[in-house]
């Protein structure tokens, strides 16, 4: 791990003081958490009381620190938002990843959280939890790593969170057409009973 | 240690699962062992707390008052001489049917492994609390790798001859001018291997960038070049999506 | 960030060779992105084509280099899993950028129900009932659609009545490692005494 190029002491010259280092590790475990969601400069310096302005620098910081210790993933800004994203020379690892079968089958409770998601959708985290009673985290990362439900879009209202839609191969696998013909199948079977 | 009973009359039902954590309790408060305890000494006790509980908790004190009769049970059991055990035994036959009554010694057992129950669940609680002070992150999905190397799956029944078959079909139903230019421009493969090489040095690009211009023999020039280049593993094409721009990049030696 | 403690440096002389160094950060990458999916020790033995019995030592080192760096996130093994979570200390930061998971604490009666289904497994309601001294419908049901427990066919005898084992889904909720790390729970009581 030789990545502590010469463009890593250039950011270090223009960082924030040592006054902040204290902070790099919970800005990012913050960043790990928030994932793909990523967080704004208001958002951090709300939660670490700092000014907007300083934010960048910080987050620079950190960025640093992550290239000195080698880190595969750094922070980065996307959009209005700064995220964890892993580095290309982890490509081949995730794609030897993907190719590895999956070690087991669905559990009951990605089972659920998937046809909750299929007949609501699109549908928030907290709405599924709502439904369920219990966190779904964990199997809403289940059904998202096996490419069965995707991100679509986000909804209204605070924290504006993602929705989730289940994926074309869904579909596909119970040979449907459409989103409305699983709904609809999803709302005979209710009847039914 | 009996100027420790204003403590137990603090004591509400409320607070314990059931009269077995009620029990464990008056043991532990008075520092009994459960192997030693005669029963009878935290008999009196337990019943004078349910006496006070009552008034409040009638649908819940129904296991309590099981307990309770239990507890007079045993207590009235030693009271009587050792010399009629055989009352003792008809005596538990008898309670036995409806599982009211059981034996001092079973009760103690009952006791200890309730109590080994207890500790574990304090243990899960203390997981609990602790896990639930994590969180993890949500996956990132891999099917856009997988869909990479499905690529391989998708053609493994297809070869080269079916491929060039296929450009055929493909550029006789589409109408392509015929650029004159290319009578002048009579570059061979090998030339334009090398100069498709020369041109990812940098960066990837995508199949359509290689193109000058969209005559037939630019498009199947640079088509066979790159047929050439992969099959040397020289070069390796990605598509990040069905239908979407194909990727061209030196393979990394 | 002093969470360099004695307990590193030993688990650090029970690590894999210096050999696996160079594996750390692509390992905490594809942790990273198996989120809370975790791999399992067949997944990194297979993608850096180590040896099974390799695989925890790897872990076991990424985590102490973890802990030397003062990173926030470690690696912990989750239900025959291995993922990044977050530390404790965090928590409050998560709050407050409401990133953490509502809490889902269980009811003292549905823990100790759980508690001996766990130690008697399979077993009926009535020996729950028999071993509480309460009756435990109401913790059974409260288990049962949480999926920490499931049916588990039916007993001898009058009645038939239904066995109940735990499932899977309770190692996720408590962070426990496997099976064997739920019974050492009650191994551990047991010498107390």
């Amino acid at each position: 791990m030789d990545r502590t190029s010469e463009q890593v002491t250039t950011v270090q010259t223009t960082m924030a003081g040592p006054f902040h280092e204290h902070l790099l590790p919970y800005l990012e475990g913050l960043l790990f958490a928030a994932g793909t969601e990523g967080l704004t400069d208001r958002q951090i310096a709300r939660v670490f009381d700092v000014s907007l302005d300083d934010v960048e620098p910080i987050c620079l910081h950190l960025l640093a620190q992550q290239k000195a210790q080698g880190r595969i993933f750094e922070v980065r800004r996307i959009a209005d938002a700064w995220q964890l994203i892993t580095l290309p020379e982890l490509f081949p690892y995730l794609q030897s990843l993907a190719l590895a079968p999956p070690p087991s089958a669905l559990s009951q409770a990605a089972l659920e959280t998937l046809a909750i998601i299929a007949y609501k959708q699109p549908i928030t985290r907290l709405d599924i939890e709502n439904i369920r009673g219990v966190k779904s985290e964990r199997a809403i990362g289940t059904l998202m790593s096996r490419g069965l439900i995707c991100e679509a879009g986000r909804a209204q209202g605070p924290g504006r969170p993602f929705l989730y839609e289940t994926t074309r191969d869904v579909l596909d696998h119970f040979g449907l057409a459409s989103m409305d013909e699983l709904q609809r199948l999803f709302e005979q079977s209710l009847n039914q009973e | 240690m009996s100027d420790s009973f204003p403590l137990v009359y603090e004591v509400t039902l409320d607070a314990f699962s059931g009269p077995l954590d009620l029990l464990l309790h008056l043991i532990e408060q008075e520092e009994l062992d459960i192997h030693e305890i005669a029963i009878a000494k935290v008999t009196d006790q337990y019943l004078k707390l349910l006496q006070d509980s009552l008034g409040q908790h009638l649908d819940v004190a129904s296991d309590f008052i099981v307990m309770a009769a239990t507890l007079l049970a045993i207590k009235a059991r030693s009271l009587l001489p050792r010399s009629i055990d055989a009352f003792d035994e008809h005596l538990e036959d008898a309670y036995d049917e409806d599982d009211l009554v059981v034996s001092a010694t079973e009760l103690k057992e009952r006791l200890l492994e309730y109590r080994l129950i207890k500790q574990v669940t304090e243990l899960l609680q203390q997981h609990e609390g602790e896990h639930n002070d994590s969180v993890g992150r949500l996956p990132i999905p891999l099917t856009p790798y997988r869909e990479l190397l499905q690529v391989h799956d998708h053609l493994a029944d297809v070869d080269l001859s079916r491929m060039f078959q296929a450009l055929a079909t493909a550029l006789q139903r589409v109408a392509i001018e015929y650029n004159v230019d290319v009578v002048r421009d009579r570059e061979t493969i090998p030339q334009r291997m090398r100069k498709i090489e020369s041109q990812l040095r940098h960066a990837p690009r995508t199949l359509v960038s290689l193109l000058k211009s969209p005559s037939r023999r630019e498009i199947v020039t640079v088509f066979l070049a790159v047929l050439e280049l992969i099959k040397l593993n020289r070069i390796i094409c990605k598509q990040e999506e069905r239908f979407g721009d194909i990727w061209i990049e030196l393979q990394n030696k």
